[in-house]
């Protein structure tokens, strides 16, 4: 498939998420924040950062970003879409997937390997995993705090939205220990570790292998 | 057309944790301030802005308020004009 | 704002070289760019005496950072730099302009910035205000280098009571340039090319930071405090994005940062590493705050700023480029023959100075030094260890470790993806090179207690534990970055100190054949009673020719044989 | 003794400069907010402390921002009772 990395201002993993396409033997094409065309993209990543220095609130202002008008189309007509930390944030911003992100429960900036559990595979991005499997995944984020009000987390369960939560030790206050949740078609996944840190065994962990190959394959 | 100062004021919602203003109450307890019995943090703006009259500047900011500068989810706000 | 810091010897000696009396803006920026900091009037002639050379050297001290050969086309570029006084005054953004300031070094090269390393020194952490300044510091340096996206790879951190008045805040970092890439100077050369300043506004901030650095701080630090100088780390992002591919056309002749001394020192050492002159234009500068003066423009140290020598046919492409990132980018002047620095404001010239006076002209200082006496310490060491001794040693260490582990939690130090040893797991940490078999180990080491008790050996100590470090995770080592910090140069036993901690790196250089590319001195830290040990930082690179012989450490297999090596 | 609810709000002083304003007034201004013509953002603590009138837990929090809550290097802040 086709994938497109969005490259917004202070976004800072772009390239490694572009390195680990590669890895799995996608050639991924950059987009840029100012543009209005997604360039054929079957799947549009927005990788993490810090877009706009994360000013104001984590998202808040990349949310407006020129291309962000055009993959909000694209996720309404079906059209997939995966944002990793930074990413994750402003696609709660934009309103493409339900909640809200708060500043760790520790009060600072985490950076760790922990252990993420697999709740539902519903979804192109985890289609590859087992429910149930725990994965191993870097996180590196200062507002990683998942928060949706009591109606939004029942919803969120009734239409099997969850798809990853933290294991054991839940690091940054979550809600119900949320680390990714997906959009009611599941064609739209947000998570705040990092896939892209982890696919290869030199750097301690492939568990993120599964998740790029599955884009792989057209569908 | 006049410039005004806006103050606009955001908190974190009642119930939602504030782990800073909790840290900063506990360093006030340290200090001898048992006094204190709570402490939220939030963040202010200072917006100097453009406009005909109160009730516009007003309006304008919390219709910015509205799109972009609170997230309705976790925040309230509250807007005052400095005279 | 005229002369100021200045000894009468060296306002004689200005007036000499001179021919004749400066003006009031000259004075300003003779005054700044013949500060400690700008100068190195204490430490030039000594420093001079580093083994620079050698067949890997691409770059020795003199730019704005050293670079070393790994082969195949990848060259590493790196230097350490101190931000001591600032972050004394306003730890979280001392710190934060720290890292921001040294990456900028890095990014002058022509480098992508891949690693940073700090080296902290603090007061006992439960005594007055050195936990916040604990706190902000590290806080400080999470905030910026997080933003920016270089990993935190490393670094160290150590409490002792000398510290309690003046924190040390050194910060290492490491850059990488591919075969395809070119390496920058900071060079303006070739008559007609252009002076491009890029980046942010130029404010009133960090007005004197240069002789700030220079001076002694005291209780008056508050009232004679430069306006602080506040981070931007979004902008300095887009600032490593934008200068490296500009970097990337043919357009660019050298790069400079902006760091102490802002457009003075900026400007003046370019020409003069490029036998050239500059003509400037002040009104041209992009300015945050109404009414600045000509002085005000030359010496803010306004963050966040670069200056590219371009070629002005080139100027439209490398101007878009700044344009796309949403940066400013303003051309204030030109190169010019004459070896001058010559500045126009508001249709007058206000500064015409010879570009050899400003940058080799100080008065070089060489002053008096005086060996002292260090308690005399018991060689029967184990008749005073007490079994209460061991055990709050051990809790100490425990309580170290964990203290250490909050601090690089808060470093991203796995962005790039190039991190396969991180802190916490290694002597050193190492980072691969994408595409290739190669790893480069990198480390800072330094004690300071040592070396107050014998500074020349402390020194060479220093070098050899930086060397044993890498050497741990399989890496041979290469090169010295050095970060000196020193109490008053003027006080006989801190020189004395100085010369001897010189003298040891030197020796341990020479012997180990590791020579130094770049470093920085900070002296002021402290003074009289209150003067800290003198703290040499040794910031290490050494390479990993083939990845699959990393070393890690722990006892791996039940059965492994134990080797002591050494005596 | 009474509750009180005191706010203190913490800015940058005058001059140093506030590129988190900055970026948010950029944004403002692409929003189409072009009257806005500057943003400062700050910090603000709503304090819940007790004591027997105004005067007493106004001075308090003057006592805590002078030496903890505010650094007098970079920061200027004022204080409210909210009634
Ligand atoms: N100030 C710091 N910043 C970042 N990492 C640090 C800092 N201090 C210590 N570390 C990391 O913590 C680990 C343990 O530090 P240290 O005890 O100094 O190492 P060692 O004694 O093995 O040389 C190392 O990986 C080191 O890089």
């Amino acid at each position: 498939m086709r994938v497109g990395v969005v490259i917004f201002p202070g976004t800072n993993c772009d390239m490694d998420t572009y390195h680990a396409l590669k890895v799995v033997g996608i050639d991924p094409i950059y987009l840029w924040h100012k543009e209005h065309d997604l360039k054929d993209s079957e799947v549009i990543i927005l990788p993490g950062g810090f877009s706009y220095g994360d000013y104001l609130r984590a998202g808040a202002i990349a949310r407006f970003s020129p291309i962000m008008n055009e993959i909000i189309d694209f996720a309404k007509r079906g059209g997939y879409v995966l944002g990793i930390c930074n990413g994750f944030q402003i696609l709660l911003e934009a309103g493409l997937l339900p909640g809200a992100m708060l500043p760790n429960e520790t009060n600072s900036f985490i950076c760790k390997e922990v252990l993420l559990e697999v709740v539902n595979n519903n979804t192109l991005f985890l289609k590859n995993y087992r429910v149930g499997e725990i994965l191993k995944m870097p996180i590196a984020h200062k507002e990683g705090r998942y928060y949706i009000p009591d109606r939004g987390l029942e919803e969120l369960k009734e239409y099997n939205q969850i798809v990853l939560k933290y294991h054991g030790e839940n690091p940054n206050g979550s809600v119900e220990n949320i680390a990714g949740i997906i959009n009611r078609k599941g064609n739209v996944m947000g998570l705040m570790p990092h896939p892209e840190r982890a696919v290869e065994e030199i750097l301690g962990s492939t568990s993120g292998l599964n998740l790029f190959l599955s884009l792989l394959e057209k569908v | 057309m006049k410039k005004w100062t806006v103050i606009l004021e955001i908190f974190l919602k009642e119930g939602i944790f504030d782990p800073q203003g909790k840290t900063v109450k506990n360093a006030l307890y340290n200090l001898g301030f048992g006094e204190v019995e709570d402490v939220r943090i939030g963040k202010v703006l200072k917006i100097e802005i453009l406009g005909e009259n109160k009730e516009e500047v007003v309006g304008k900011v919390r219709k910015m308020s509205e799109i972009f500068l609170v997230n309705p989810v976790t925040e309230d706000f509250s807007i005052r004009v400095e005279e | 704002m005229g002369v100021f810091g200045l000894k009468e010897e060296e306002i004689k000696h200005a007036i000499e070289l001179l021919g004749r009396e400066p003006n009031d803006v000259e004075w300003s920026v003779i005054s700044v760019i013949w500060s400690e900091h700008c100068s190195y009037k204490h430490s030039r002639k000594y420093l001079k005496d580093f083994l620079t050379k050698a067949e890997w050297v691409e770059q020795g001290p003199g730019e704005n950072a050293g670079i070393i050969n790994l082969g195949d086309g990848y060259r590493v570029v790196f230097k350490i730099e101190s931000h001591n006084h600032p972050s004394a005054v306003e730890p979280f953004q001392g710190a934060a302009t720290g890292v921001g300031g040294i990456v900028r070094d890095i990014l002058a090269i022509g480098a992508r910035p891949i690693a940073l390393l700090d080296s902290l020194r603090f007061g006992p952490i439960e005594k007055g205000r050195n936990k916040y300044l604990f706190e902000g510091v590290v806080g400080g340096i999470s905030f910026y280098g997080n933003c920016i996206g270089v990993p935190v790879v490393g670094g160290e951190i150590v409490f002792e009571d000398c510290y309690s008045s003046n924190p040390l805040v050194n910060v290492m970092c490491v850059g990488l340039l591919g075969p395809e890439q070119k390496s920058y100077r900071g060079k303006a050369e070739g008559k007609g090319n252009l002076l491009l300043l890029v980046g942010a506004r130029t404010g009133r901030d960090g007005l004197q930071g240069a002789s700030f650095a220079s001076e002694k701080l005291d209780d008056e630090v508050h009232k004679k405090r430069p306006s602080v100088q506040v981070g931007d780390p979004f902008l300095g992002k887009l600032l490593i994005e934008s200068c490296l591919e500009a970097a990337s056309t043919d357009g660019v002749v050298g790069i400079q940062d902006l760091g102490a001394a802002g457009l003075v020192s900026s400007l003046s050492e370019s020409a003069r590493r490029g036998r050239s002159g500059v003509k400037v234009y002040l009104d041209k500068v992009p300015q945050r705050e109404e009414n600045m003066t000509a002085e005000e423009i030359l010496l803010s140290e306004s963050q966040e700023r670069m200056l590219l020598v371009i070629r002005p046919e080139k100027a439209e492409e490398i101007i878009s480029i700044f344009k796309k990132w949403d940066l400013e980018a303003e051309i204030i002047g030109e190169v010019i023959e004459e070896e001058k620095f010559i500045v126009y404001f508001k249709g007058e010239k206000v500064v015409d100075l010879p570009t050899e006076l400003l940058v080799d002209g100080s008065l070089i200082f060489d002053p008096p030094y005086k060996e002292y006496k260090v308690p005399n310490l018991s060689s029967d060491l184990r008749s005073l260890i007490k079994k209460e001794h061991i055990e709050k040693f051990m809790n100490n260490a425990i309580n170290d470790l964990s203290l250490k582990e909050k601090i690089y939690r808060q470093y991203d130090y796995s962005v790039q993806t190039n991190t396969v040893l991180p802190p916490g797991f290694g002597d050193a940490s190492v980072l691969r090179i994408k595409g290739t078999n190669k790893g480069i180990a990198v480390v800072t080491d330094g004690n300071g207690r040592y070396c107050y008790l014998n500074p020349k050996r402390g020194a060479m100590y220093a070098v050899a534990e930086a060397c044993r470090n890498i050497l741990c995770v399989g890496g041979r080592p290469l090169a010295i970055t050095d970060g000196l910090n020193f109490g008053d140069p003027d006080e006989p036993e801190v020189f004395y100190q100085f010369r001897e901690v010189v003298k040891g790196i030197n020796l341990a250089s020479r012997t180990l054949e590791i020579p130094v590319v770049s470093g920085n001195v900070s002296f002021y830290n402290g003074q009289g009673e209150k003067k800290i040990f003198p703290t040499p930082i040794i910031g290490m690179v050494g390479v990993l020719e083939d990845l699959s012989y990393l070393i890690k450490p722990g006892l791996k297999v039940v059965g492994n044989r134990l080797y002591l090596i050494g005596d």
